[in-house]
């Protein structure tokens, strides 16, 4: 239990400091004497590239981990966190980066887990449902109670994360990367619902890798570079730019790519129809012509079908009708393995649970499709000699950070790991590029080079389809925008025939016509 | 990262670091835990735990007949592990090496006795196939059932024990049971004795040691060579730690559960039939002996690499050889051994939490020092 | 063959499977506990062993069957505390420290009943009680509500259990550290503390299955008493999909074959023994293979947990 | 076709017997024997009767310091008995017997190696025509055919159940000479067989009795460890009688077991250690008969039995011996 805990009333936080904070994992210092602060009615933005050590320092906050060295100080009292228990205890709330929430349990359940029931021993969700209409339609839409998890998209997922907190009475919340997973209405939303909490006296610390956001919501920003504390500023008084050179310690380029003449259809879906992981219907009707040397970008809120048609594509979903045409080869139904080997390349949304293999070395995971091909091979055994030279080659040029080649990748970082499986797809010289969220969660610095290497196959005359919930990343690099709704394509737009604001519109439903009106 | 750092990453991950002479030392920690425990017991039953444990290790190792006894149980130990660890890579529990060992005894048994005007050279490697095969079957079974169906392959390698353990009752009792046994009106439970040139040659004259113990040892490098080093075994390795990806990637994820069972099954086969034409000579009932179930923690031990199991067979092997001699020796029960046994398992088992702490301790150590020179 | 459809026969296999599906129902119960909560427990069958035998000890010197019973939960608790320290704790893999627990149960069992008590012998256990009024109709009442208390006991754990994993506070959090306990964690859960609960209350189930051989069905001890009815135990947990009524099919599926080959064995059908032995194996396997609703296993089974390995 | 006791085995010529050197047990050292046994020497059955006897001559000649005896139990896993077999051999025991047909190949090897040590096997007639390899099995038939005699006597609802683990070995021999028992008095008695498929599995043989019982048995019998809870089946039903094999079983369920076939080593034992002290170490093959006092029906004292059916079975007894009955194994 933390200690000085006030036995009855729980007491408002003013004030946290954390001083000198230490932590080290195995391999890694991942704090380094860091301080940071927070003042009741603050929003407290925290930056930094993948690895700095933001969430680290966060979990240490909220009891997650215990710091090596260092205090926490509440309201000027020092606290030590045993579990996120004590922190909860103290009115601490936290929002993960990966949502922690049971997908086979209700929303209802995942909020009652580890509370005390009012009919103890029994559970009383009747009770707790109540409370979680009336706390989501406080701070948004409602959410159905006895939904199972599983069956929600990721922004209500999101929302329940909000209301478990809320619910405890958390007065201070740590949201860990929020936006990475929303879409811009979804963005949007949440804005409003932090602003609302901040108006209720709430405190929250925000992480995020997007600097227009931490711009729109914060009061101080803190940044971080490789465990340590760059520096504290008021958002008033810095710029984007000097935010950047703070995280990275260098200036990123702003991309601004040149329109291409385009090739022939490579890629061209006519009709294409499929069901959802839930049985209902996914896609009505797909049609979509992709050319090469195009950057073709799929935008739209999650949960309209963009998983369900990259899967399709890939070969990982069946489809109930319609075709699937790669350089007029029609592919429909063709077997993952087949369509791999015939030039068509993914990069899943899920990079961890699909894109690689996270016991595997570096080495290992750049051969997950091509393993078996006549290059790296004498019959069934593989040639560790040809594959070495390759994975060596292929994680120098796309600059992918690792102890080595034989180091398994789940220890490298999230940007890394992207990095290579992008690497690995673009090393197949494909055909097609199906590119599902490529940048989600990654820092600045291995966005911009990510993107780098979209626009430079695309030169190379490879049809790229993007799909990405991030309509920056779609405005920037596309050529043309599909945006989806519910299944069906709402129209398609040249890069700067339509503004975000009117692909946002036909994002919520809005024909095409009528956006373009507006 | 310059190549000779690389280098020597890769060398000290082949070669082991001093840090595992600690690792090492843990499990022994474990071990002299179990075994004080046993002290306790065996001075309960009033015996001298000393003399006790002084004949358990010269049991073992103390003697040409005690290490080849430790060799010829280590032998079907590894060869069930070897199978453990093609399974269990492929994140397919096999619980069924009982069964499996008994169908390949019994495919065993009887090749040699339908084929026995066969001359050794042929009859031997021919009969062993078979018990694989047999054994492979056993294990497609469940295999099949968890890539078509999707059932459950603990349940179905439990059942499958049963079954295998009643249709060696049926056939021993009716087909396979021995002429001798009929006309004698004794009815033994066993077959006749196979003709002599398929049995496995002796390596050391009045032991048990046969050549099956350098089959296993062979295959033992053979099951690494192939999880490590062919494209199949990476198929399999990646559908066991990641289904999806490998799934994703083109990977049969069924397929290659189905294929790592009957492995498996294969390789239990081959156990069972290595006891029938290397130790028996014959099938008789009890022919497994356990090493469906002991296998699996001599794979477990040994860290699940094919390798990593010799060692890890020959130290389960010697713990039961020299239990058994310190039953004779001190005339405890026999099930004293069984306890002290199951105790340096837990034990053994236990202390790798620690290994792993002060792996990562030292991690740490070196990462803070890094930081702070540079 | 026609035998077999008679009344007296179909009450005869139906009795014997109750009486039969009495030691599995408490140990697989027990271990769909043990398993929701993410630890697999192999070491069921050694830990109904040295119960089996405790229980018996007792009653063999003090009379008292509830004295008995108590042994049996005491010993079964401690059993748990081990796996659980061993498991969840220390982290072990728990394959290993399942199987190194049987061999434990097994060889100490043996021991102490050796040097204990040494010879067969039989003691008077849980009697069956006719329960009044419903003890009194015919056929039903003699297949139903003319057991001993232990039988009674284990059917209805399966509506006890239900609640007590569906309906109850305590329940969820067995789920939630079963399917995610890192959720469970950020929750203020205590992880480690709902397992090792978890495994204890397997641990004592499987205790009580063993009493129910040793005190109840069979009144006696002997060597490997059990004869691995712990391992179809665990085998049944995989059957029922992780739920007690699953179970009580899986269990009722299992004995009910089991009696029914029994009986055709008496009435002198005519097919090999151990063909009709294999019976109640493969029509398990065969129905989990034909029924289409599979449930998956909780997502964190198998796999100990450590703050911060996501 | 059942061998005679004590004869010289076909393949052994008695000649040939004597070892090369005169056992040189002294006076004061005490008979050295050790035993390898597949279960428990508290399993009620097979190994209990071994150990037994091995006890009761020991008790007869003096306790430990004439006869000194050593055991392996639960050597069911038949490398390990052959390397406890081996080890016995190279002690010096006098002689060391290997109590499970399993263990045959392995004594057969290991014999060769050490001719001034007397083996003992069984339960098997086959000495593999070695000087010191004696053989020993019994004829559990006939104790089986007297009970049958018996039970057809005593049962009243006309149904008797067996229940049996594998149908091998003396647990079938036992059964088929049961059968032939009741044949001979009553063919229309009903004889129901239930086989578990295990021999230790006593919660199935449990139910087999009881389903036994239920299906209308009042007389039960049947072979192996686990019978011991058909017994306790019986006994909890309170008047079902039970017929023993291998051990007396009468303690189990004082009031019900009627008579036990008691198998009895210790006059084969005294045998094999005269033998070795006179030079014989081995070359015959003992077989357990009710003629040569192996194999004894046990009347349960507490248990009723009238003096018309006790005469009978006592009759049957007199007729094997005498051998105007055959059984058949
Ligand atoms: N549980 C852990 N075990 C070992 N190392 C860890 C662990 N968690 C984090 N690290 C390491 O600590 C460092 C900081 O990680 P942290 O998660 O705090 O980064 P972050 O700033 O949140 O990055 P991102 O933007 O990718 O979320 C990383 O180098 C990471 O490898
Ligand atoms: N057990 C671990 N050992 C080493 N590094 C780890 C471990 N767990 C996590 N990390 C590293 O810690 C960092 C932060 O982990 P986290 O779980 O926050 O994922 P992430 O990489 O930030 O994911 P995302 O790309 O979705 O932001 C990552 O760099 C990850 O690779
Ligand atoms: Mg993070
Ligand atoms: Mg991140």
């Amino acid at each position: 239990m933390a200690h000085g805990v006030p036995t009855n009333e729980k007491q408002q936080i003013q004030r946290v400091e954390m001083c000198n904070i230490t932590k080290c994992f195995p391999g890694v210092l991942a704090n380094d004497r860091v301080c940071f602060d927070v003042n009741q009615g603050e929003v407290h933005a925290l930056l930094g590239e993948n690895g700095a050590g933001k969430s680290t320092l966060m979990r240490q906050l909220y009891g997650l981990y215990r710091p090596d060295e260092g205090e926490i100080l509440i309201n000027g009292r020092p606290y030590t966190f045993n579990s996120p228990a004590d922190a909860i205890e103290v009115g601490i709330g936290m929002i993960h980066q990966h949502f922690m929430l049971v997908p086979t349990m209700t929303v209802a359940e995942n909020v009652a887990l580890g509370l005390k029931s009012s009919r103890e021993p029994m559970l009383d969700l009747d009770k707790v449902s109540a409370r979680i209409r009336e706390l989501s339609q406080l701070y948004g839409s409602i959410i159905d109670p006895s939904a199972y998890v599983w069956q929600l998209s990721v922004g209500e997922q999101q929302r329940v994360e909000i209301i478990k907190a809320l619910y405890r009475g958390a007065s201070l919340i740590i949201l860990d990367e929020p936006t990475a997973v929303l879409t811009p209405q979804e963005v949007n939303d949440l804005f409003v619902t932090l602003k609302r909490m901040v108006k209720d006296g709430h405190t929250l610390i925000f992480i995020s890798h997007k600097l227009h956001e931490v711009m729109a919501i914060s009061n101080r920003v803190t940044v971080l570079r490789d465990g340590c504390l760059i520096g504290t500023r008021l958002t008033s008084e810095v710029t984007r730019n000097e935010l950047v050179k703070m995280m990275v310690g260098r200036d990123v380029r702003q991309l601004n790519p040149q329109p291409l003449k385009s090739g022939p259809v490579r890629l061209e879906i006519q009709g294409l129809q499929a069901m959802g992981d839930r049985g209902t219907e996914a896609l009505r009707g797909i049609n979509l012509q992709i050319h090469g040397g195009e950057i073709v970008g799929l935008a739209g809120v999650s949960g309209n079908g963009q998983r369900e048609l990259a899967e399709c594509l890939a070969g990982v979903r069946k489809t109930n009708h319609g075709t699937i045409l790669m350089d007029s080869v029609d592919i429909s139904f063709m077997p993952l393995k087949q369509r791999i080997d015939s030039g068509l390349a993914y990069i899943p949304e899920e990079r961890m649970r699909d894109g690689a293999v996270r016991e595997f070395s570096v080495q290992e995971n750049v051969f997950l499709h091509d393993h078996a091909s006549p290059k790296y091979t004498h019959g069934i055994f593989l040639d560790f000699a040809r594959m070495r030279v390759f994975a060596s080659e292929l994680v120098k040029n796309f600059n992918v950070k690792t102890p080595g080649l034989d180091t398994p990748i789940k220890n490298l970082s999230g940007g890394n790991i992207q990095k290579l499986i992008m690497a690995r797809e673009l090393s197949r010289q494909p055909k097609v590029l199906i590119a599902a969220q490529p940048t989600r969660g990654v820092d600045i610095g291995a966005t911009e080079y990510i993107h780098q290497r979209l626009l430079q196959q695309r030169e190379e005359g490879i049809a790229i389809f993007l799909i990405s919930e991030d309509l920056d990343e779609i405005c920037v690099l596309s050529d043309r925008i599909a945006v989806l709704y519910e299944g069906r394509i709402m129209g398609i737009v040249e890069r700067n025939e339509a503004t975000v604001e009117q692909i946002g519109l036909m994002m919520a439903g809005i024909s095409m016509t009528e956006a373009m009106q507006r | 990262m310059p190549p000779e750092k690389e280098e020597i990453a890769v060398r000290t991950r082949r070669f082991g670091s001093p840090g595992m002479f600690f690792n090492a030392l843990l499990p022994l920690a474990g071990m002299l835990l179990a075994l004080l425990i046993g002290a306790v017991m065996l001075l309960i039953l009033k015996v001298n735990p000393l003399t006790a444990y002084a004949e358990m290790v010269g049991g073992a190792l103390g003697s040409v007949s005690g290490i080849t006894q430790t060799l010829v149980k280590a032998t079907p130990l590894l060869l069930v592990g070897l199978g453990i660890c093609i399974a269990f890579r492929a994140s397919v529990i096999n619980i069924g090496g009982e069964g499996q060992i008994i169908v390949g005894a019994l495919a065993a048994t009887w090749f040699p006795l339908t084929f026995r005007m066969w001359p050794g050279w042929l009859l031997v490697p021919s009969t062993l196939l078979v018990g694989f095969a047999a054994g492979a079957a056993w294990g497609f079974i469940p295999g099949i059932l968890k890539a078509r169906l999707k059932v459950n392959e603990i349940l179905t390698t439990v059942m499958m024990n049963a079954i295998a353990l009643q249709l060696m009752n049926l056939l021993i009792r009716s087909v396979l049971m021995d002429p001798a046994g009929i006309t004698a009106g004794t009815y033994l439970a066993q077959s006749e004795r196979l003709p002599e040139q398929s049995w496995l040659t002796r390596l050391v004259p009045q032991t048990l040691l046969h050549t099956g113990t350098l089959i296993a040892v062979a295959l033992a490098v053979i099951v690494y060579i192939f999880l490590w080093r062919t494209t199949i075994g990476y198929r399999i390795r990646a559908v066991g730690l990641n289904p999806d990806a490998a799934r994703f990637s083109g990977i049969n994820v069924p397929f290659n559960q189905a294929l790592s069972l009957t492995l498996a099954g294969g390789f239990a086969g081959i156990a069972g039939a290595v006891e029938v034409l290397g130790v028996q000579h014959r099938l008789l009932e009890g022919i497994t002996s356990g090493y469906g179930f002991s296998g699996i923690v001599a794979a477990l031990f040994g860290g699940l690499h094919p390798l990593g199991t010799i060692p890890a067979a020959l130290l389960f092997g010697g713990l039961l050889v020299g239990g058994d001699k310190m039953q004779r020796a001190v005339q405890v029960p026999n099930s004293l051994i069984d306890a002290i046994l199951g105790l340096v398992v837990l034990f053994v088992v236990g202390s790798a939490l620690w290994s792993r702490r002060w792996a990562a301790r030292r991690q740490m150590a070196a990462a803070k020092n890094q930081k702070e020179l540079g | 063959m026609n035998d077999v459809f008679q009344l007296s026969v179909v009450a005869g296999i139906l009795t014997s499977a109750i009486r039969l599906a009495t030691p599995y129902l408490y140990a697989a119960i027990g271990e769909a506990f043990s398993q929701r909560s993410g630890v697999v427990n192999l070491g069921v069958d050694g830990i109904m062993l040295i119960s089996a035998y405790a229980s018996f000890y007792i009653v063999l010197n003090t009379g008292s069957i509830w004295l008995g019973l108590l042994a049996a939960i005491v010993v079964g608790l401690l059993m748990g505390l081990l796996m659980a320290f061993i498991s969840v704790t220390l982290k072990a893999e728990q394959g290993i420290s399942g199987i190194g627990l049987y061999m434990f149960g097994l060889g100490l069992s043996s021991l102490l009943f050796k040097t204990t008590i040494g010879t067969v012998k039989t003691v008077t256990g849980f009697q069956p009680v006719k329960i009044p009024l419903l003890g009194d109709i015919p056929v039903v009442g003699e297949i139903f509500f003319q057991h001993s208390l232990l039988v009674y006991g284990a059917f209805l754990l399966v509506p006890l259990a239900w609640f007590v994993l569906e309906k109850t506070t305590w329940g969820l959090k067995n789920k939630s550290v079963g399917q995610n306990p890192a959720a469970a964690d950020s929750l203020g859960v205590n992880v480690d503390r709902v397992r090792y609960v978890s495994v204890c209350i397997g641990a004592i189930l499987a205790g009580i299955a063993g009493a129910s051989l040793s005190i109840s069905l069979l009144n006696l001890f002997q060597d490997n008493l059990t004869a691995g009815q712990g391992f179809i135990a665990v085998a049944l947990v995989y059957f029922g999909g992780w739920k007690p009524v699953g179970i009580l099919w899986g269990a009722l599926l299992f004995s009910t074959v089991n009696a029914f080959q029994l009986w055709m064995q008496v009435l002198g059908v005519k097919i090999p023994s151990d063909v009709a032995i294999m019976l109640p194996y493969l029509l398990t396997i065969a129905a989990l293979a034909i029924t289409i609703n599979r449930v998956r296993q909780p997502a964190a089974l198998n796999k100990p947990f450590e703050r911060g390995e996501s | 076709a059942t061998p005679p006791t004590a004869v010289p085995a076909t393949e052994a010529a008695p000649t040939e017997a004597p070892a090369t050197e005169a056992p040189t047990v002294e006076p004061v050292e005490p008979f050295r024997i050790a035993v390898i046994m597949p279960s428990a020497i508290t399993d009620m059955a097979f190994s209990q009767s071994m150990y037994s006897a091995l006890i009761a001559v020991q008790t007869e000649m003096g306790g430990e310091s004439a006869l000194e005896i050593k055991y392996s139990e639960g050597m069911f896993k038949v490398p390990d008995a052959a390397a406890a077999i081996r080890d016995y051999a190279s002690q010096g025991f006098n002689v060391v017997i290997a109590h499970g047909s399993q263990y045959g190949a392995s004594v057969q090897e290991i014999a060769v190696d050490f001719p001034n040590v007397t083996f003992a096997w069984g339960t098997d007639v086959n000495t593999f025509g070695m000087p010191n390899v004696f053989a020993y099995t019994a004829a559990a038939e006939q104790g089986g055919y007297i009970n049958g005699v018996l039970a057809a006597m005593l049962t009243k609802t006309k149904t008797i159940g067996v229940t049996g683990p594998v149908e091998v070995g003396d647990a079938k021999t036992y059964v088929d000479g049961f059968v032939q028992g009741v044949a001979s008095v009553d063919p229309a008695i009903k004889v129901s067989k239930t086989w578990t498929g295990s021999f230790s599995d006593v919660a199935l043989m449990t139910e087999a009795a009881k389903t036994h019982i239920a299906a209308g048995a009042d007389i039960l019998t049947g072979s192996s460890q686990s019978v011991v809870g058909s017994i306790g089946a019986a006994k909890d039903n309170g008047s079902v009688l039970w017929f023993g094999t291998q051990q007396n079983q009468s303690s189990l369920a004082p009031t019900l077991v009627v008579a036990s076939q008691v198998y009895d080593w210790s006059g084969m034992i005294k045998e094999i250690i005269a033998n070795n002290k006179a030079g014989t170490l081995g070359g015959q093959a003992y077989v357990l008969q009710l003629k040569n006092d192996g194999l004894k029906i046990v009347f349960n004292p507490d248990y009723a039995l009238s003096a018309e059916i006790k005469a009978a079975g006592e009759k049957a007894i007199a007729d094997i011996i005498a051998g105007t009955i055959t059984v058949n194994p």
